[in-house]
């Protein structure tokens, strides 16, 4: 196991194209979810107001 | 077929369709990446040249690939947008984009780490990054002309013109600096000739590269999805299908 | 509507063009002068050292002309846009692209034809021979007119835009990359004394293609910003 | 001759206006009205072809305004509320210049007599930097006394203008109606035009 991940002394070049790949990736998806969760948050503020005005 | 697909350019038909195509091509991206990891990583042996650095290639080749590929669908995309006038194709483009410069970067990271223990330099004059370089300038281009300007309309004309002006002009890029780099004798190994390519290897590649594809697909399909919203906040459907989704 | 008005319009813009060039001559000379010392301060910063400058005097007044020329273009049509001119161009009864081409010709012959002239002097004081000087501004002489064209067409995606100097410069820059990496082979050709006639013809097939595509792709995107 | 229909104009995310339709005759005049903000500058430049509807189509002469091209843009004058003058010229070299860019070259004598019908005689050559808002204006609406348009947009033709002025604008508006031509317009005075038939477009808030 220990070998695999010394990558034949190539371990900082191997596992950090592969890190820095994941990483990439899973801050774009996070960022996503976020702008999408930041969206809905507005809308329903939105629809509250709306809906509390024609309450009142 | 053909009505199918005119139903699904407007947006309030396209938007929920998107929604349900996601989680298909996230699992297939998750799916068939741990695959391709592990063939990359454990199957394939180790080259006898280069050691196990040249693994980075299942990552880089790829990469470059998607980086070049992208770049293309999103240059159709912004010619559809441009001849029909359609919204839609618009959006795509643009959500596209950031993705398409994601993979830019990661495939000069990676050529990078490569070139480091290959080359003994970090960054080399090859014609290949040399082009890719300029092609993360180009998106970038386009990335910030799209968010200069407040219109949305003039913004996702005039950016899908320069997308469709990079596109014609990559490959004149890709040959005058290739053209470039032989003049001035640069490295001549390059990354995705390096090793004597093996079936193991190619097809690890290969599962590589269609994972990175319904990767993109997942991610566009949920930007283009914010996208839509955001800018058909002031359209019934869109106020109505957020109000729906934020309860 | 036949030919003779056709090529009127343009030349009425471009007669136009360079009357105003001529009411402030200031603008002109600033992106000369920006040239100019652009390429003299290479030498100190580098050293006076002959060899080094001599190798590296293709690129720099490449380099240079390029920045010059993207300097000056900023400005092509914000002038014409805020006073409500581009509007009536792009109404006029003639093909937008032919007044586009002579804006272009204006503000070549009025910008890029006097760094043309002023490089060999400039490659003198990096000691380049005769035969490179000669072909350096000949190169240029291809060279920039095509900078200008893609130029003008950044100009017109970012018209009236806020930041556009600097926006314009990353749309344009790396399109123009094919235009430096011949324009200073040529030189260093010459100067290494090699042939140089393939590089100067695919300088002048840019050229061709610019001329072309280049107005007719920037009135598309002058249409596009006045919608 | 001109039509408008079923018209729709987006700014930015907003609706500006849909469904609007609108039809002009020979010697007719289309004013459009209604408060700042409401579109109406958007809809005149939509009439001659810089706006690109989101929906709908303009048709002159039953063809579509962008089919027809440089054909339709022979046809037609536009003002705006920008004068498209350059400051280092003189009022008499942007009219001319103008009148080129607009298909009608005019002589020298031609433009100085129209410069001076429009009262700037002895005021040809100066800078248009140093004339009056109103006397730029003028330099514009010269243009109107040299071209033979058929279609005139003009918006907001009378800001700026002095009773003279615009009492010489009127007459020559109802001379350019009177042949045949057509006008539309916007303003915000009450100014009355005769005209075969006077339609009236108002936007909403």
């Amino acid at each position: 196991m220990a070998e695999f991940f010394a990558m034949g002394g190539y371990a900082f070049y191997v596992w950090g194209s592969f890190g820095v790949t994941v990483l990439a990736l899973v801050v774009e998806v996070l960022l996503l979810r976020r702008r999408r969760r930041t969206l809905l948050r507005r809308a329903s503020r939105m629809s509250r107001k709306v809906s509390m005005g024609v309450g009142a | 077929m053909a009505v199918n697909w005119f139903k699904y350019s407007s947006p309030p038909a396209f938007y929920p369709l998107a929604g349900r195509l996601i989680p298909w091509f996230a699992a297939a991206a998750a799916v068939l990446a741990l695959i391709g990891i592990y063939v990359g990583l454990v199957v394939a042996p180790t080259d006898y040249q280069q050691g196990d650095s040249y693994r980075i290639i299942f990552i880089h080749v790829p990469a470059a690939w998607m980086s070049m590929f992208i770049y293309l669908v999103m240059a159709v995309y912004a010619g559809i947008g441009l001849i029909f006038n359609t919204r839609l194709s618009g959006y795509m483009a643009r959500a596209l984009a950031p993705t398409g410069a994601m993979f830019t970067f990661i495939a000069l990271w990676t050529g990078a780490l490569w070139g480091r223990p290959t080359w003994g330099a970090w960054w080399v004059w090859d014609a290949r990054l040399t082009s890719e370089l300029i092609l993360l300038f180009l998106y970038l281009g386009y990335i910030s002309l799209y968010a200069a300007i407040d219109d949305p309309r003039r913004a996702a004309r005039a950016s899908g013109l320069l997308a469709l002006i990079g596109a014609v002009n990559v490959p004149i890029i890709y040959f005058s600096v290739k053209w470039w780099n032989t003049l001035h004798q640069g490295a001549s190994i390059s990354l995705t000739k390096a090793p004597t390519m093996a079936a193991t290897m190619l097809t690890g590649m290969m599962i590589m590269a269609v994972a990175a594809w319904c990767y993109t697909i997942a991610v566009a399909l949920m930007r283009v999805r914010c996208e839509i919203l955001e800018r058909e906040v002031h359209s019934e459907w869109a106020a109505e299908q957020l109000a729906r989704e934020a309860r | 509507m036949n030919g003779g008005t056709m090529l009127g319009a343009m030349r009425s813009v471009l007669a136009r063009d360079l009357m105003l060039a001529g009411r402030r001559p200031v603008d002109v000379v600033t992106a000369l002068f920006f040239f100019v010392i652009v390429v003299s301060l290479f030498p100190l910063g580098i050293g006076p050292e002959g060899q080094i400058l001599h190798a590296i005097a293709p690129g720099v007044v490449w380099v240079a002309a390029l920045l010059a020329s993207m300097l000056s273009l900023t400005r092509l049509f914000e002038a014409d846009f805020v006073d409500g001119t581009l509007e009536q161009m792009i109404l006029a009864p003639q093909p937008l692209s032919l007044i586009v081409l002579g804006k272009v010709s204006a503000h070549w012959l009025v910008t890029g034809a006097p760094l043309v002239l002023m490089s060999p002097l400039l490659g003198l004081q990096f000691g380049l021979s005769g035969e490179a000087l000669m072909i350096l501004a000949l190169a240029l002489l291809l060279g920039t007119p095509a900078l200008s064209f893609i130029g003008a067409l950044g100009a017109a995606l970012t018209v009236g835009l806020r930041g556009g100097g600097a926006l314009l410069a990353l749309l344009i820059l790396p399109l123009c990359v094919p235009v430096l990496i011949f324009g200073a082979g040529a030189v260093d050709a010459a100067a290494t004394g090699m042939e140089t006639g393939a590089h100067l013809s695919l300088l002048g097939a840019f050229l061709v293609m610019a001329l072309c595509f280049g107005p007719w792709v920037t009135a598309a995107a002058l249409r596009i910003a006045l919608d | 001759m001109l039509r408008g229909e079923a018209l729709a104009a987006m700014r930015g995310d907003r609706k500006l206006f849909t469904d609007l339709d609108f039809d002009l005759h020979a010697g007719e005049l289309l004013y459009i009205a209604g408060p700042n903000g409401s579109g109406k500058t958007t809809l005149l430049r939509m009439i001659c072809g810089l706006v690109i509807p989101s929906a709908g189509q303009v048709l002159w002469k039953d063809e579509n305004i962008h089919t027809l091209g440089e054909e339709f843009r022979a046809d037609l004058l536009y003002c705006g509320h920008l004068g498209a003058l350059k400051d280092d010229l003189s009022g008499l070299e942007n009219l001319r210049f103008s009148c080129r860019l607009g298909g009608t070259p005019v002589s020298e004598d031609e433009a100085v007599m129209a410069l001076s019908r429009m009262g700037l005689a002895g005021r040809e050559d100066l800078p248009a930097k140093v004339l009056s808002q109103g006397q730029k204006r003028r330099v514009g609406l010269a243009r109107l006394l040299l071209m033979r348009a058929r279609l005139w947009v003009l918006d907001e033709p009378f800001t700026a203008l002095d009773v003279g002025a615009i009492e010489l604008l009127r007459e020559t508006m109802r001379t350019h109606l009177a042949g045949g031509g057509l006008l539309v317009l916007t303003t915000h005075q009450q100014v009355e035009i005769e005209a075969a038939a006077v339609k009236r477009i108002e936007m909403g808030p």
